[in-house]
């Protein structure tokens, strides 16, 4: 056991170093091939790397200055599938363009009638010759209106049970019959977020990722990458402020001075280290290519409430002054690049939907509950039956 | 001995919340960048000036109705279950400082006109850090000819750009301590200034005084101040109060509503439990803010402790509720179209207003521990 | 709305004390007989009194050093079930030693593999000619010990649902055949706890109470009772020390002077004295005869853990000296009566037991949310099931 | 770079997980009345000599196996789950105290024995109030000849009374501050009485000293004591990480069987949450008390920290899901004659000895402070 970090004259390391030295100022496209971006995929989109070796890469790449492109979707959850699942022809045409950033990718998933039970989405394809055509309403699409790729899930059978009748399809966004609508948060600002109608949009056949019926895997498979993608120490899904910086700015502040607000605040930063030590522990199951432990899976259930603790506490300590827009908590913020929520107060009005995005935590712990613990199953009363015979009883 | 309300209480509560209920809509604040002035300020005011709320405590010698803390407090509750945008609260703030702080001189000038709906008041009393207790060192007021001139800076002001008349706190050079005055706001020395306060559904300020005219009240701080303060923390725990009754109503009727995997999610115990504790702070909230106001209406010994004790409880319940709300509504609750982020936002000013629950708690056990000692 | 309790000289409070006066050392039989153990119920046992008088009477009482005999499980809970469903000769023959003290009753509810579901009982009562006889196993018998008439419920038609086949007995607790085992707490310490064995327990037929099917009415009804019941100050059920006594002792030892510690005294503090209001309230409900409101079935929910967080601030107020049995907590302790809470040492290790006993937390929860809030109840599979068919089925 | 345990780690907890499932019983602590005497204390002790364990920390120079707290973590923890009375602990803390704080000639004379199982020790540190910082006001010691007699008391003596040797702190007279002595238990003028301690899985002592001879060790306090600490901590939350997490197993365990209302209680949110929770604060101990070990193998600078922060950590989850685990299992749970309690216990008396999980919050917010300043 080993808590140090690959160190400053690794072995490993030289190489990387040396391409930044070459390449000062890498463009995304350059990243993406050097491998860098996936760098544990296979050749010729990554380099096959080790956990260590994605470490180190990460390292370099901050210690460069270079940013990988911000295409989330694509390279943490979504693009892995066109290995396993797409065709030659799909990762030829999609895969460059998604790694290097050049083309922007979005979820196309969530309903608003759904929440929580994403397989029971209402959207409908229907086969019409070498097309499939699309109608339905999709919610908490982030990025849809930056995106030029769509990643769709919609119910191509639904006679069948509500998980059985999915299949995914990649989208041009621009296909006439989509129409995208920005969704404001309680802050009032606009964020990533969107709703995405979807009337007689035409996809072309080809278009199907993996089979039909293979969506409800496909879906929950990316999603489960998000889960472990999320696992950074900043309050909102890892991005953001630490405990670590509220410690720093409360103490700027003089706010420790106060008995109670000290422990809490204590309290919150052994939270913090110790998520951060969880998140390392799962890093290195995968570098030892043992089964990762339920670390993985638990680290968000105990990340998001840890992050709403972290913001609501520097909030708290504002006093009134918290209740104006845009005040600051403390004098000094530390900035991180263009991510909105490194700003302290829209990190903290944006902070409810961490227990809601990406599985709310009630599902969550259900989760963890039934595949840690093996706890019994919640049941499904409409898991079996063709879904549309549910969704007329439920109507 | 009657701890229960009686049936003129609940006369009047039942007609506020018809009228409310009828009255108010926040369909105009569910709009991104609503602003106060969008949600009906202005008109609800006439609309409540016509039911003569506003003259509700003053005495009948100035026009009034000479109504107690728990008449009030039926009204107040239902304009916290509503939010209702309005410069009711500031103008009772003001109403309380001068009726028992004022002159009768003074009080003869002004309160008939807010008995009669012509006049608005606010009360300027926090310093910008949000303290309200203690010494004034933002503003100060020095004697000139027969009255005073003030200068300097107040914060969190509610009401204060729509008030006719402030009550400002300001530190009496002469006195050398912190005293109470009546100031016209329409003077040209008198700036208002609306703070991008996150609670849209009320006007919150900053007040720059520059040589501004003033009067001194009557009552000194040391007087005027704890008894003042005791009835502003009531006022908002009375308003937390039934905001959390109603973010209750609200997320039970979803959960009974909102299916997910075949069933209500209310039958899911996660939401089930969770509700079942928001009840019941709930109800604890209802308590404790009707003993408050039944205290304060005698003028019992325990009435300061029972109003820091209603605002500590009430305030914190009410955050809760509200941000649990949010959960249970799922994604769609946080975003602007819904009203529960004007519930949570309303929850999280109340709170922080006039001293935190922690602060509250830190005045209660000092309470606790003077009378035991 | 008034929130003082009846003054010194209220004009109903009179006669009252002239009585103590006129009778300075009550015995319990003399008590009983004046109608001050019940009062609330019609003559000749009690005085047809209303909340105010009954609160005067307590006050009164008192003042004058007398106690009500300890006997609970009648006074509370079962006794008042032979005015609505007992035969005449039943009250003649057990309402006066009950209401005296002079019969210390018992209630054979629990079972071992019961928990929650108390509907779903085992133990058997088969008719013989004019004598039930019993077999099973209770459990969870407070003062079985002592007493002389025990409340039994038992299932006499295995055949119907669960809740449909249960009868109700009044039974000599010195038949042959029952047995009765001490629960050791955790503590160390015999409580008042037992487990009772019941081996062809033959009680005669003119002991059941009410008719055959209804021992889950009466059943319900008395552990209702027994929760408004339980609305007083003290951290275990309502006995034991309170949070005044658990702040004034803080304050003795200086540990109020720790901020963290302060806060959540003053926290706990506020608690308890809203929950000493909600119990007023509950009272004036029922004074003013209106309906009671949701506070009187919640007191319960938001009491147990309340009293949990008293014992559990005391005790960690006492660092490693509270990990030695007996030691208190504050030099000075109240004393209350008999009560073995008061010491609070042992209201520590027994508090555990507040959110399980009388309906665990959990199960009273889905009673607040269910009777109160209208949400959807919990399925119960087997409620509908001949029990005889459920038992099968689960084995 | 490698977080997790490996091979030769993982052996070494099988180990002995398999050694102590088989011959530690907790069933004789299941009678009222029982005693750590009756817990197999002593046998237990002749079991764990068998192996070696004893001198599993001390160097391979006198005698011992010089493993690091990586490997110790592997053994306490089995320790802690199985709750394996014994003087173990006692012993380990006194080694800890000889080893870095005595002379070669003292490490010479004791543990040598101690590696070869003929000597148990203990550590006399804390005050009759719980503490074992700061000043020592309860035991003094001044010399007397070519050495030291001490007079006074300690308490919280852990295995104090099965002790051959003590290693004591007491005031210096002549030094005027606090030094660390060596003490033959069997001394007219050392007593040590058992504490009617909860925790009846562990030997708990107060220990008076009269004019009982010593000699000082080598190290002074400032040097010995805050070393000595961390690991004690680290110790402690040790043993409350394995604790947690058989506590966890066992209330799973028994949620899958118990059966309420025609399903398993493991079936209901109320029960699965509070279990997926406990799941995660023991996941989150275990990591802690990892990184804890580590850090102390490697005399990192963060090791007071992570030892402070394993300790916070890891004794109140302990706590939490010892209580926790009481409530699901019912009634019973809360019945001498079920383990649940013994844990509790455990769980405890952990987080109060050496310093509650506030106390370390306290020091470690002070040591973030010192390295931010």
């Amino acid at each position: 056991m080993d808590f140090e970090l690959p160190a400053e004259d690794h072995p490993r390391r030289k190489p990387i170093r040396d391409w930044f030295e070459s390449n000062p100022r890498p463009t995304p496209r350059q990243l993406a091939e050097a491998g860098f971006i996936v760098p544990h995929w296979p050749r010729p989109w990554g380099l096959e790397a080790d956990a260590e070796l994605q470490l180190i890469i990460d390292q370099e790449m901050k210690r460069a200055g270079a940013f990988p492109p911000r295409n989330p979707v694509a390279i943490n959850n979504c693009a892995q599938s066109l290995l396993s699942h797409g065709t030659e022809a799909q990762r030829q045409r999609f895969l460059g363009p998604a790694l290097s950033g050049e083309e922007t990718w979005c979820m196309l998933f969530s309903e608003p009638s759904g929440g929580s039970d994403l397989s029971n989405l209402r959207t409908l394809a229907r086969r019409e010759g070498d097309h499939y055509v699309v109608r339905g309403h999709k919610i908490w699409t982030s990025l849809a209106h930056k995106a030029k790729v769509g990643v769709l899930v919609a119910r191509t059978a639904p006679d069948l049970p509500k998980h059985k009748g999915l299949s995914q399809f990649l989208v041009d966004m621009d296909t006439p019959g989509i129409r995208i609508r920005p969704i404001i948060d309680m802050s009032g600002h606009e964020n990533e977020y969107n709703e995405v109608f979807l009337e007689d949009v035409r996809i072309p056949a080809d278009r199907l990722l993996g089979k039909e019926g293979e969506g409800w895997l496909l879906s929950t498979t990316q999603l489960q990458t998000e889960r472990v993608a999320l696992s950074r120490p900043g309050a909102i899904w890892g991005h953001g402020p630490s405990a670590r910086e509220l410690v720093e700015g409360l103490a700027e502040i003089g706010a420790l001075d106060d008995g109670a607000l000290r422990d809490e605040a204590a309290d919150v930063y052994i939270e913090g280290e110790i998520l951060r030590l969880l998140a390392y522990r799962s890093l290195s199951d995968r570098m030892n290519a043992r089964t990762p432990g339920p670390e993985g899976a638990i680290h968000k259930m105990l990340a998001a409430p840890h992050g709403q603790r972290v913001v609501e506490l520097a909030k708290r300590a504002q006093g009134p002054r918290g209740m104006i827009a845009g005040e600051k908590p403390f004098p000094t913020q530390l900035e991180h690049g263009d991510d909105p929520y490194s700003d302290w107060d829209y990190a903290f009005w944006f902070s409810p939907a961490v227990t809601l995005g990406v599985g709310t935590q009630e599902i969550l712990k259900n989760v963890v509950a039934e595949r840690m613990l093996g706890l019994p199953r919640e049941l499904d009363p409409t898991a079996q039956l063709p879904w549309s015979e549910a969704r007329r009883k439920a109507s | 001995m009657d701890f229960s309300l009686n049936e003129d209480n609940l006369l009047l509560r039942e007609s506020a919340r018809t009228f409310l209920e009828k009255e108010i809509s926040l369909a105009r604040l569910q709009v991104p960048g609503a602003t106060v002035t969008d949600a009906g300020y202005a008109a609800n005011w006439s609309k409540i000036v016509g039911l003569g709320w506003q003259g509700l405590v003053i005495d009948e010698a100035y026009d009034g109705l000479g109504l107690s803390c728990i008449e009030l407090a039926m009204i107040l509750g239902e304009m916290g279950r509503t939010l209702a945008p309005s410069p009711f609260l500031g103008t009772l703030f003001g109403t309380w400082a001068l009726q028992k702080g004022g002159s009768d001189e003074q009080k003869k000038t002004i309160l008939p006109g807010v008995a009669a709906g012509t006049t608005k008041l606010a009360l300027a009393v926090a310093e910008s850090s949000g303290t309200a207790d203690g010494p004034c060192r933002e503003a100060r007021a020095h004697r000139h000819g027969g009255g005073y001139r003030l200068t300097g800076a107040k914060s969190f002001v509610i009401d204060g750009a729509a008030a006719d008349w402030l009550v400002v706190a300001a530190h009496d050079d002469a006195a050398g301590r912190r005293e109470f005055f009546l100031v016209d706001a329409g003077q040209a020395g008198v700036q208002a200034d609306l703070l991008a306060w996150r609670d849209v559904t009320r006007e919150v300020c900053d007040l720059r005084l520059k040589d501004a005219e003033g009067e001194r009240l009557a009552l000194q701080d040391d007087e005027l101040w704890p008894w003042l303060r005791d009835r502003i923390l009531f006022a908002l725990a009375t308003e937390s109060a039934a905001g959390t009754q109603r973010v209750l109503e609200m997320t039970t009727d979803y959960a009974k509503e909102r299916v997910a995997f075949g069933k209500p999610i209310g039958g899911y115990q996660a939401i089930k439990h969770s509700l079942a504790d928001m009840l019941g702070r709930a109800e604890c909230s209802t308590v404790g803010v009707l003993y408050a106001a039944w205290a304060l209406s005698e003028e019992h010994p325990r009435a300061s402790l029972a109003a820091a004790m209603a605002k500590a409880f009430a305030c914190e319940a009410y955050v809760a509720a509200a941000h649990r709300s949010i959960q249970i509504f799922g994604a769609i609750g946080f975003t602007w179209e819904m009203v529960n982020h004007l519930y949570y936002k309303r929850a999280r000013a109340n709170a922080e207003l006039f001293g935190s629950p922690r602060t509250q708690r830190a005045r209660v056990i000092e309470m606790v521990e003077k009378k035991a000692a």
